[in-house]
C-alpha cells in the first residue's frame, strides 16, 4: 500500500492541475489573479511532481486503476522508474518555466490570459498523464490532450496567419503520428480489448509484427519528436508559441516522444532486432546534422532554437539506436551506458533548451523583436538575461564543465566502446556515426556563438533597443533555476548516473557501472576513460582567479576607455556587424544544395539597406508537396464522381447493384 | 602520489614557461627559411612582458564578458597543457579530463574568444568570430577522430594510457596512425591559426581570422591571449608527440627517466617547430572557402584512419 | 404501453402543428412535443434497462438493447434540435428567408419525421420498417426544399429520386426475405417479424438471403450514404435548413444503418459465413476514403460536414462489418458519438452561417471574436468529430482502428490515409473560420448554444467515462449484432 | 407438366408486363408513357386478382383493388392532368438512343432470369417462374429512370419499378402481409402527392421540367 503513495500523489497533482485549469477559466476578468495565484500554484505542482517522480524512481513500481475510461478498459496508471525519471524531467523544467511565466504573462489581456492558463495547465496535466498511463487508451488520450492543448497554446496569437498555419501544421502532423501510434497499439494488443501495457508486455509477437509495431512507433513518436523528415512542423510551431510554451514544448514535450519510444521498444516489445537500432541511429544522425545545419542559417532566434531542438532530438535518437543495437547484440553493459547517455541528454536538453527559450522570451518581451538582424548588444541592457542565457548556450554547445558535455561525452564513449559487435558492418558504421555526432556538436557551438553573439553582444542593430529593459524577478528566478540545473547536472554526473540507475536497469536489465569515485565519472573502468567535472571546474576557476589576482598584483589593473579600433574608417556603425544571415553565410554556402533560400534584396538606392535571407529546407518540396499534390489530384478525381447529374448517380446505384449481384453469385 | 602531483605541477609550469620559447623558435625558423633575419628567440617573452606593463585600452561598450574572456582562455590552455603528458606519463590530474574533454577545453576557449570578439561590435570582430567558428566546426571533429583512432588502438581515451600503449608496450606499426598523423597536422595548422588556414603575422584585416578576433585587445588582456596562443601551440605539439612519437616520455613512477625525457621533449619540439615552419614556408594561405575543403579532407582522413583501424588492425 | 406514447406523441404533434394554423408559438410547441417524446423515450428506456427486451402490441413492436439506445438517442437529439431550431428559425424568418406558412410545414414535418424514425426503430416487422423508412424520407423531402431556391429544389429532387429508387431495392430485398421466411414460418404477418425470423434464421434459404441482402444493402445503404450511393447526401444536407441537416446527419443515417444491421443479423445466421460483413467492410472503407478526398475540395461548410458524415458512417459500417464484440461495441459507440457531435457541429455551423450570411467558408472568419461561444462550439465540435480525445469519438475510433490493425491490417493504410486527409481538410478549413480577424456582425437573437455544449459535454463525458449501465447496454447490443 | 388454365393466364400477364416494360423503355411520348403505365397497372391488378382467386389468398383482392384504384385510375389521371396543366413538351429526350437501351434491356432480362432461376426452383408458390420477370421489370424500370431526361418520366419509371416490386411480391409469395401492403400503398400515394407539389415548385422555379437544369449542385 505504501508503494502506491507516490503514484496517488502524482495522480493528485494531475487533478490539481486540471483544477487550476478550470479555475483560470473562472478568473476571466482578473489577470492579476492568474499571474499571482494560478501560475505559482501550478509551479508548486510541478515541483511536487518532480519530487514524486524522484520517489518513483527510487521505489518499486506501483499500479493504480482509475474508475474512468472505457468500460472494459479503465485508465491504468503506473509509476515506475522510467516514468519517474521523465516526471522529474517534466517537473524540474516545468517549475522553472512556470515561475518564469508568472512574470512573462503579466501584461497579457485578462481574457486571453485565462484561456492561456487553462491550456497551459491542461498541457502540463496531459504530459504528466502520458508518463503515468499504463494502457493504450489512457496513453492515447493523454497524448492527444497534450497535442491539443499545446496547439491552442501555439495559436495564442491567432490573428497572425503564419501562426495559424504553424498551428495547423503542428496539429496535423501530431494527429497523423497519433493515428500511427494507434496502429502500433493495434499490433501490440492481444485482441478482444487487451489494451493494458501489462498484457502487451507478456504478449509474444513474431519478428514481423514486432517490427511493424516498432516502425509504427518510430513513425508516430518520431513525428512528435521532430525526426527528419517529419520535423517540418517544429521550426514553425515552436517560434509561434509564447516563449514559456516553446520552452515546455521543446524541453519537455519532445521528451515524451522519447519516453514513448523507450516504453514501446524496450518495455512493451519483447523482441528487439539489431536493424531497428541501425535505422534509428541513421535517422537520428541525419536529424542531428540536418537540424544543426539549419539552425546555423536561421535569422529568427526562436526558429534557430527550434532547429537546434531537432538536432538534440537527433542526438538522443542516435543514442537510442545505438543502445538498441547493443541490446539486441547482447551487450548489456554497453546498452546500459548508451541508455544512460541518452537519458542524460534528454534531461539536459529539457533544462538548457528551456532556459534558452525563456531567455529569448525575455528578449522578445523587452524588444518585441524575434528577428536577430534587429537585435544586438543586449548584454548591456539586460545583463541577467544575457549571462543566464550564456550558461544555456554554453551548455547546449557541449562545452565542459556544463551538462551538455557530459551526455555527449558519455555517448562518444559508447561509440568508442562499440567494437566487437557481432555484425561486422556495424563495427564500421558506428565510428562514422561517432564522427557525425562530433560534427553535429561542433556545429552546435557555431550555432550558439551566432545566437548569443548576435543577440546579446556587439552594438544594438536597432535604435529602440536602448530602451530594452531587464526581465523582472519571477523571470530571473525561472532562468536562474534552469541555469542552476544546467550547472549542477554538469558538475555532478556521478550522482546523476546513480540516480538514473533504476531506469537503465528497467530498460536494459543492467546498469552502467561507474568505476570512478564520487568525483569521477568512469563508465567502464578508470583506465579506459574518465571525467571529473568538479576537479575540472575547480582547476579552471582556480587558474582564472590566480591569474586575475596575480596579474593585478604584479602589474596593475588600470583601464582606459576609448573608441573601438576603426581600421582607419571612422564611419563604423552597428550595421557593419554581421547580421544573422551574415554569420550563417559560410554554412549556407557549404550546404546550400539542401536549402531553399528566400532572399529579400534591398533596393540599390536604399540608404539603409536590409538584406533578408530565409533558408527553408527542401524536404517540404521534396516530400510534402508531392503528397499534397497527390492528395489534390485524388480529390479532384473523387470530385468527378459528384458531377451533379442525377442520371449518373442512378447509374452508380444501378452498377453497384449489378456488380454486387454478380459478385455474390 | 605526491611525486605525481609534483610532476604534474612541474610539467604544467614547464609548459607555461616553454610555450613562448617554442613560438619564438618557430618564428625564427620561419624567418630563416624565408631568408629574413629573425627576431631573437626570446622575443615572445619580451612582448608578453611589455604588454603586461601597459594600461589596458577598452572600447566604450566593452562588457564584462570581454574582460573576463582572456583569463578564462588562458586558464583553459593551462588546463589543456596539464593534461597532455610532456615529459612524464605520471599525471594524477589526467583522469579529470580525457581527450574528449581536451577537445572540450579547446572548444570552450574558442567559444569565449569568438564571443569576446563579437562583444565590441566592430565589423572585423564578428568577421573573425564567424571565420573562427567556421574553421573549428570541421577542425574539432577531425581532431576528435584523430583521438578516436588512437584511443581505439589503446582502448582508452586517457592520454597517459594511450602514451603507455604506444610507447611502452610492444612496438607495432599502426597504419591507421599514419592517416591520423596527416589529419592531425592539418587540424593543428587550422587550430593554431597557421598557414595555410590563417596567417599569424598578417596585417591585412580582411584576411585575418584569429588576429581579427583580438583586434580590440590590448595590454594585459592581449598578453594573456598571446600567451594562451603560445600555450596552445605547445600543447598541440605535445599532443602530436604523445600520439605519434611518444618514445622518451617517462613511464609513470620512473623518475630516473626524467632527464632523458626532458631532453627528448626539447629535441622533438625543436624538430617539430622546424617542421611546422618548413611546411608553412612552402605552402600558401588558402582562400577562406578553401578552408572547409582542406579541413574536410582532414576530417575524412581521420575517419579513414579509423576505418583502416577496423580493417587492418583488429 | 410507453411505446405508444413514444410513437403517438410525435405523430399527434405533427398533425396538431399541421392543422392548427400559423401559430407564432409553433417553435415552442414543437419543442414541447419533442420534450414529451424524450420523456416517453426515457421512461421506455428505463423500463428496458430494468426488465430487458420486450415485445409490445401483439409482437408488432420489439424493443431490445440495440434499438432502445437508438430510440433514446433519437428522442434526445430531436429534442435538442428543436431547442436549437427555435432561435434559428426565428432568425431565418427575420432575414426573410422563410414565412409562417413554410414554418408550419417545417414544424409538422419535423414531428412526423421524428415519429417515422421512431417507428422504424421500434417496429418488429421488416415490412413496416421499410414503410416507415420511406415515410421518413417523404417527410424530409419537403423540408430539404423549404427555402424554395433552385438549389434546394434540385437537392430535394435528387434526394427524393435517389433515396426512392434505393429504397425500392430495399423493398425487393424485403420481398425476397419474406419469400424465404414464408417457407419456414408460413405465410402471413408473422413471417416478417424480426424476432420470429431471428429465431429461425439458420433455417432460411441461404441463396435467397444472399440475394436479399444485396438488395437490402444497396437500398438502405443509399440512405446511410455509403459510397458510391451517397450522392444525394451532401446536396440535401447543404441546401436544407440547418436543423434538418442536423437530424438527417445525426439520426436518419443511424436509422438506415440500423435497418442494414437488422438484416445483417438474419443473413449472417442463414449464411454462416461473413459475406455480409465483408460487403459492409468494403462499402465502409470505400466511403471513408471517397468522403475524405471529397472533403478536401469543399468550399461550403455544411457540404463539408455532410461529407464528414459519410466518412463516419463509413467507419461505423466498417466496424460493424468487422464484427466481434469490440468492433460492434465500437461501432455502436461511434454511432452515438457521431450523432451527438455532428448535430452539435451543425448547430454551431447554423449560427455561424447566419451571422456571416453565407455558407461559403471563405466568408466566415474570426468567429471567436464576434461570437466566441459559436466559435468555440465549432472548434471543439470539429476537434471532437476529427477524433481528438478526450472526446468520445476518439474512444470509438481507438477501438475501431486498433481492432482493424489486429484483425484486418490490410485495411489500415486506407484508414490512415483517409483520416489524415480528412483531418487536414476539415481542420485546415475550420481553423480560419474560428480564428483570426473579422468584420462579421453579431447575431440579432441570442443563439441557442445550450444544445451545442450539452452535446459536446456528453461527448466529452462519454470519452472519459461510460456509465456502467450504458456500457452494459452497448455490450448487450453488440452481442446481439453477432459479437 | 401442364399448368392449370388460370396459371397460364398469370404467366401470360407476366409476359405482358415485361412487354409493357419494354414498350415503356422505347416509348418517346409522355402521354404514351402514361397510358402504358396505366396498362401495366391493369395487368398487375388482373394478375393479382387471378392469383387471389386461384389460391384463395383473400387479402390479395385488397391488393388488387388498391392497385387498380391507385395505379390504373388515380395516378394516370393525375399525370394526364399534370401534363396538360404544366404543358410539358410531348417528346421525351433520352440519354442513349432507343435501340441501345433495348439491347441493354434484353441483357438485363437474361441476367435477371439467370439470377432468379435457382430461387424460383425452390419456390412453393404456383407462380414461382414469374419471379425472374418481376426482377427484370424492376431493373428495366431502373434503366428507364437512368435514360430519361424529364422529371415526369423519371417518376413514371419509379412507379413502374414499384409495379415490378408488387408483381414480385405477388408472384413469389402471394403478396406481402396486408399491413405492409397497405403501408407501401400509402407511401406511394403520399409520394405521388409530394411529387405533385414538387412538379409545380420545379416548374415555377426553372420554367421547365427538364432535368438538365438541375445539375448545379456538384463538385467544382
Amino acid at each position: 500500500m505504501l508503494d502506491l503513495i507516490p503514484l496517488q500523489w502524482a495522480w493528485g497533482i494531475v487533478l490539481y492541475w486540471l483544477l487550476l485549469a478550470g479555475a483560470s477559466l473562472l478568473a476571466q476578468r482578473n489577470a492579476a489573479l492568474i499571474t499571482a495565484i494560478v501560475f505559482p500554484l501550478g509551479a508548486l505542482g510541478a515541483l511536487a511532481i518532480a519530487g514524486v517522480g524522484a520517489l518513483g524512481l527510487a521505489g518499486p513500481s506501483a499500479h493504480f486503476i482509475l474508475p474512468i475510461g472505457l468500460p472494459d478498459l479503465p485508465f491504468h496508471l503506473r509509476l515506475d522508474a522510467l516514468s519517474g525519471f521523465f516526471l522529474v524531467l517534466l517537473g524540474g523544467a516545468a517549475f522553472g518555466v512556470t515561475v518564469y511565466a508568472m512574470g512573462y504573462f503579466k501584461s497579457m489581456a485578462a481574457e486571453q490570459l485565462s484561456l492561456l492558463a487553462l491550456w497551459y495547465h491542461l498541457f502540463l496535466a496531459g504530459m504528466a498523464m502520458v508518463l503515468l498511463a499504463d494502457d493504450a487508451y489512457a496513453f492515447m488520450v493523454a497524448w492527444e490532450v497534450m497535442a491539443l492543448s499545446s496547439y491552442f497554446l501555439v495559436t495564442t496569437d491567432h490573428k497572425i496567419p503564419e501562426i495559424r498555419r504553424a498551428g495547423f501544421l503542428y496539429l496535423l502532423i501530431a494527429h497523423v503520428g497519433a493515428v500511427s501510434l494507434l496502429l502500433c497499439f493495434g499490433v501490440l494488443q492481444g485482441g478482444h480489448g487487451a489494451y493494458t501495457f501489462d498484457y502487451m508486455r507478456s504478449a509474444e509477437l513474431t519478428p514481423f509484427w514486432a517490427s511493424a509495431a516498432y516502425l509504427l512507433a518510430l513513425f508516430g513518436f518520431g513525428a512528435k519528436a521532430g525526426l527528419v523528415p517529419m520535423h517540418v512542423w517544429l521550426p514553425e510551431a515552436h517560434p509561434a508559441a509564447p516563449s514559456p510554451v516553446s520552452a515546455l514544448m521543446s524541453g519537455v514535450m519532445l521528451k515524451t516522444a522519447i519516453y514513448g519510444l523507450l516504453r514501446v521498444t524496450f518495455d512493451l516489445l519483447n523482441v528487439q532486432l539489431a536493424w531497428w537500432g541501425t535505422l534509428a541511429l541513421t535517422l537520428g544522425l541525419l536529424t542531428a546534422l540536418y537540424g544543426v545545419i539549419f539552425a546555423a542559417v536561421q535569422s529568427d532566434m526562436k526558429r534557430l532554437l527550434a532547429w537546434s531542438s531537432i538536432e538534440n532530438i537527433g542526438i538522443v535518437l542516435a543514442g537510442f539506436g545505438l543502445s538498441l543495437i547493443f541490446y539486441a547484440d547482447g551487450k548489456g553493459a554497453l546498452a546500459a551506458l548508451t541508455m544512460t547517455a541518452l537519458l542524460y541528454h534528454a534531461i539536459n536538453h529539457a533544462f538548457f533548451k528551456g532556459l534558452l527559450f525563456i531567455g529569448t522570451g525575455s528578449v522578445l518581451h523587452s524588444t518585441g523583436v524575434r528577428h536577430m538582424g534587429a537585435l544586438g548588444g543586449l548584454i548591456r541592457y539586460m545583463p541577467w538575461t544575457a549571462w543566464l542565457t550564456l550558461v544555456g548556450a554554453l551548455a547546449i554547445a557541449g562545452l565542459p564543465p556544463l551538462n551538455g558535455f557530459v551526455s555527449e561525452w558519455l555517448l562518444l564513449q559508447a561509440f568508442l566502446l562499440s567494437p566487437g559487435l557481432s555484425h561486422h558492418y556495424l563495427n564500421m558504421v558506428i565510428p562514422v556515426a561517432a564522427a557525425a555526432i562530433a560534427l553535429a556538436s561542433a556545429l552546435a557551438a557555431y550555432v550558439m556563438v551566432k545566437f548569443f553573439g548576435v543577440v546579446f553582444l556587439g552594438q544594438p542593430r536597432a535604435a529602440n533597443l536602448e530602451h530594452a529593459h531587464e526581465a523582472g524577478w519571477p523571470e530571473r528566478l525561472g532562468m536562474i533555476w534552469m541555469a542552476l540545473a544546467c550547472v549542477l547536472l554538469g558538475l555532478f554526473p556521478v550522482q546523476v548516473i546513480v540516480w538514473l540507475e533504476p531506469v537503465v536497469r528497467l530498460l536494459t536489465s543492467q546498469t552502467m557501472t561507474n568505476a570512478g569515485n564520487w568525483l569521477m565519472l568512469a563508465p567502464i573502468s578508470a583506465e579506459r576513460a574518465s571525467y571529473a567535472p568538479l576537479i575540472f571546474f575547480a582547476v579552471i576557476a582556480a587558474i582564472t582567479l590566480l591569474v586575475f589576482f596575480g596579474v593585478k598584483r604584479v602589474y596593475h589593473g588600470r583601464v582606459r576607455r576609448a573608441d573601438p579600433w576603426d581600421c582607419g574608417f571612422p564611419e563604423q556603425d552597428a550595421r557593419m556587424q554581421d547580421s544573422a544571415e551574415g554569420f550563417g553565410q559560410p554554412i549556407r554556402q557549404i550546404f546550400e544544395s539542401f536549402m531553399r533560400v528566400e532572399r529579400e534584396m534591398p533596393d540599390p538606392f536604399d540608404r539603409a539597406p536590409q538584406y533578408r535571407g530565409d533558408s527553408r529546407d527542401k524536404i517540404w518540396l521534396l516530400i510534402y508537396q508531392p503528397i499534397a499534390d497527390l492528395t489534390a489530384w485524388l480529390s479532384a478525381q473523387a470530385g468527378r464522381l459528384q458531377h451533379g447529374r442525377i442520371h449518373w448517380y442512378l447509374i452508380y446505384s444501378f452498377a453497384t447493384l449489378i456488380f454486387l449481384l454478380v459478385f455474390t453469385r | 602520489m605526491t611525486t605525481g602531483i609534483l610532476l604534474q605541477i612541474l610539467q604544467t609550469l614547464l609548459a607555461i614557461l616553454l610555450a613562448p620559447l617554442l613560438m619564438g623558435w618557430v618564428n625564427q625558423c620561419r624567418a630563416w627559411l624565408q631568408g629574413r633575419s629573425a627576431p631573437p628567440i626570446g622575443q615572445p617573452y619580451r612582448t608578453i612582458k611589455k604588454l603586461f606593463h601597459k594600461d589596458a585600452v577598452l572600447a566604450h561598450d566593452a562588457s564584462q564578458l570581454f574582460r573576463f574572456a582572456p583569463y578564462l582562455i588562458f586558464a583553459c590552455m593551462v588546463l589543456a597543457a596539464g593534461i597532455v603528458p610532456t615529459i612524464a606519463n605520471d599525471l594524477p590530474f589526467s583522469p579529470a579530463a580525457d581527450v574528449i574533454a581536451l577537445v572540450g577545453i579547446f572548444a570552450l576557449a574558442r567559444v569565449f574568444q569568438a564571443l569576446a570578439a563579437m562583444d565590441i561590435g566592430t565589423s572585423f570582430g564578428t568577421l573573425g568570430a564567424r571565420r573562427e567558428m567556421l574553421v573549428s566546426f570541421l577542425a574539432e571533429p577531425a581532431l576528435l577522430m584523430v583521438f578516436f583512432t588512437a584511443s581505439l588502438i589503446s582502448h582508452s581515451t586517457e592520454l597517459p594510457v594511450i602514451v603507455q600503449t604506444l610507447a611502452h608496450k610492444q612496438f607495432v606499426i599502426y597504419p591507421s596512425l599514419a592517416f591520423a598523423a596527416v589529419a592531425f597536422w592539418m587540424v593543428s595548422t587550422a587550430e593554431n591559426a597557421r598557414i595555410p588556414i590563417d596567417n599569424p603575422t598578417t596585417h591585412l584585416e580582411l584576411t585575418m581570422i584569429h588576429e581579427a578576433m583580438i583586434l580590440e585587445y590590448s595590454a594585459r588582456h592581449l598578453a594573456l591571449i598571446e600567451w594562451a596562443v603560445a600555450l596552445k601551440l605547445f600543447t598541440y605539439s605535445a599532443l602530436g608527440i604523445a600520439l605519434f612519437v611518444p618514445w622518451g616520455i617517462a613511464p609513470a613512477g620512473d623518475l630516473s627517466a626524467l632527464p632523458l625525457a626532458v631532453l627528448a621533449l626539447l629535441v622533438k619540439m625543436m624538430l617539430g617547430g622546424a617542421g611546422l615552419s618548413l611546411l608553412e614556408a612552402i605552402s600558401a594561405k588558402l582562400r577562406l572557402f578553401r578552408a572547409p575543403e582542406f579541413l574536410g579532407t582532414a576530417f575524412l582522413l581521420a575517419v579513414l584512419g579509423m576505418l583502416t583501424h577496423f580493417l587492418l588492425e583488429i | 404501453m410507453e411505446i405508444y406514447w413514444v410513437l403517438g406523441i410525435p405523430l399527434f404533434g405533427g398533425l396538431f402543428l399541421a392543422l392548427s394554423g400559423n401559430r407564432s408559438n409553433a417553435p415552442e410547441i414543437n419543442a414541447l412535443f419533442s420534450f414529451l417524446t424524450l420523456v416517453a423515450a426515457a421512461v421506455l428506456t428505463v423500463r428496458i434497462v430494468a426488465e430487458g427486451p420486450m415485445m409490445a402490441g401483439d409482437s408488432w413492436f420489439f424493443i431490445d438493447s440495440f434499438n432502445v439506445f437508438l430510440v433514446a438517442l433519437t428522442a434526445f437529439v430531436a429534442f435538442t434540435t428543436s431547442l436549437f431550431s427555435r432561435p434559428y428559425m426565428r432568425i431565418e424568418k427575420e432575414h426573410g428567408r422563410l414565412n409562417d406558412k413554410r414554418l408550419r410545414l417545417y414544424h409538422s414535418s419535423y414531428q412526423i419525421f421524428i415519429g417515422a424514425m421512431l417507428l422504424a426503430l421500434t417496429t418488429n416487422n421488416m415490412g413496416i420498417l421499410w414503410v416507415s423508412m420511406e415515410a421518413a424520407t417523404l417527410a424530409t423531402v419537403l423540408l430539404v426544399s423549404l427555402y424554395r431556391t433552385p438549389a434546394s429544389l434540385e437537392a430535394a429532387w435528387k434526394y427524393f429520386i435517389l433515396c426512392g429508387v434505393g429504397i425500392a431495392q430495399a423493398l425487393f430485398g424485403t420481398i425476397l426475405l419474406y419469400f424465404a421466411a414464408e417457407k419456414v414460418l408460413g405465410a402471413g404477418g408473422n413471417a416478417l417479424l424480426w424476432t420470429h425470423l431471428n429465431a429461425v434464421k439458420d433455417q432460411l434459404e441461404p441463396t435467397v438471403l444472399q440475394l436479399a441482402f444485396v438488395f437490402l444493402l444497396v437500398g438502405y445503404g443509399t440512405k446511410v450514404g455509403l459510397a458510391p450511393l451517397h450522392n444525394w447526401l451532401p446536396d440535401a444536407h447543404a441546401e436544407g435548413p440547418t436543423p434538418v441537416s442536423a437530424v438527417l446527419s445525426g439520426l436518419l443515417l443511424n436509422v438506415a444503418l440500423y435497418a442494414v444491421m437488422r438484416s445483417k443479423v438474419l443473413v449472417d445466421g442463414a449464411l454462416g459465413n461473413n459475406m455480409a460483413g465483408g460487403l459492409m467492410m468494403g462499402f465502409g472503407l470505400l466511403s471513408v476514403v471517397v468522403a475524405a478526398f471529397l472533403i478536401k475540395r469543399q468550399t461550403d461548410v455544411k457540404r463539408m460536414f455532410a461529407y464528414s458524415s459519410i466518412e463516419h458512417m463509413g467507419l461505423v459500417t466498417f466496424a460493424f462489418g468487422m464484427g466481434g464484440p469490440v468492433a460492434s461495441f465500437a461501432g455502436l459507440l461511434h454511432m452515438t458519438m457521431h450523432s451527438l457531435t455532428k448535430s452539435a457541429i451543425f448547430f454551431a455551423v447554423g449560427h455561424a452561417t447566419q451571422s456571416a450570411g453565407t455558407q461559403l467558408m471563405d466568408g466566415i472568419r474570426g468567429l471567436i471574436r464576434t461570437n466566441p461561444t459559436i466559435g468555440w462550439g465549432l472548434m471543439l465540435g470539429t476537434l471532437a468529430i476529427l477524433g481528438m480525445p478526450p472526446f468520445g469519438v476518439f474512444a470509438s475510433e481507438f477501438l475501431i482502428i486498433t481492432t482493424a490493425m489486429h484483425e484486418h491490417p490490410w485495411a489500415t493504410p486506407f484508414l490512415l490515409t483517409a483520416l489524415g486527409v480528412a483531418f487536414a481538410s476539415i481542420f485546415g478549413k475550420v481553423q480560419p473560420m474560428v480564428f483570426g480577424e473579422t468584420e462579421l456582425p453579431r447575431l440579432p437573437h441570442q443563439p441557442a448554444l445550450t444544445p451545442v455544449f450539452m452535446h459536446l459535454g456528453l461527448v466529452l463525458m462519454l470519452g472519459l467515462f461510460i456509465p456502467p449501465y450504458l456500457a452494459d447496454w452497448y455490450r448487450q447490443a453488440a452481442a446481439l449484432l453477432g459479437g | 407438366m401442364t399448368l392449370s388454365y388460370h396459371l397460364q393466364v398469370v404467366n401470360l400477364l407476366a409476359a405482358l408486363l415485361l412487354l409493357i416494360s419494354f414498350a415503356m423503355l422505347s416509348q418517346r411520348r409522355i402521354v404514351g408513357l402514361i397510358t402504358l403505365f396505366a396498362w401495366q397497372g391493369a395487368a398487375l391488378a388482373t394478375s393479382t386478382a387471378i392469383v387471389a382467386w386461384s389460391t384463395g389468398q383473400h387479402h390479395l383482392y385488397w391488393s388488387a383493388a388498391l392497385t387498380l384504384a391507385l395505379k390504373v385510375i388515380a395516378m394516370p389521371w393525375f399525370f394526364f392532368r399534370l401534363v396538360r396543366k404544366l404543358d410539358v413538351e410531348r417528346e421525351v429526350e433520352t440519354m442513349i438512343n432507343i435501340p441501345t437501351t433495348m439491347l441493354i434491356g434484353i441483357a438485363l432480362v437474361i441476367f435477371s432470369f439467370n439470377l432468379a432461376l435457382p430461387i424460383s426452383q425452390m419456390s412453393g408458390t404456383v407462380t414461382r417462374s414469374t419471379l425472374g420477370i418481376a426482377m427484370a421489370c424492376v431493373l428495366l424500370a431502373f434503366l428507364m429512370m437512368i435514360t430519361r431526361r424529364k422529371a415526369i418520366t423519371q417518376v413514371l419509371g419509379f412507379l413502374s419499378m414499384e409495379n415490378g416490386l408488387f408483381f414480385a411480391a405477388t408472384s413469389a409469395s402471394y403478396g406481402m402481409p396486408l399491413v405492409v401492403e397497405m403501408g407501401v400503398a400509402l407511401d406511394v400515394l403520399v409520394g405521388v402527392f409530394v411529387l405533385g407539389i414538387f412538379f409545380f415548385q420545379i416548374r415555377e422555379t426553372f420554367d421547365s421540367l427538364d432535368l438538365k437544369h438541375m445539375e448545379k449542385l456538384k463538385e467544382r
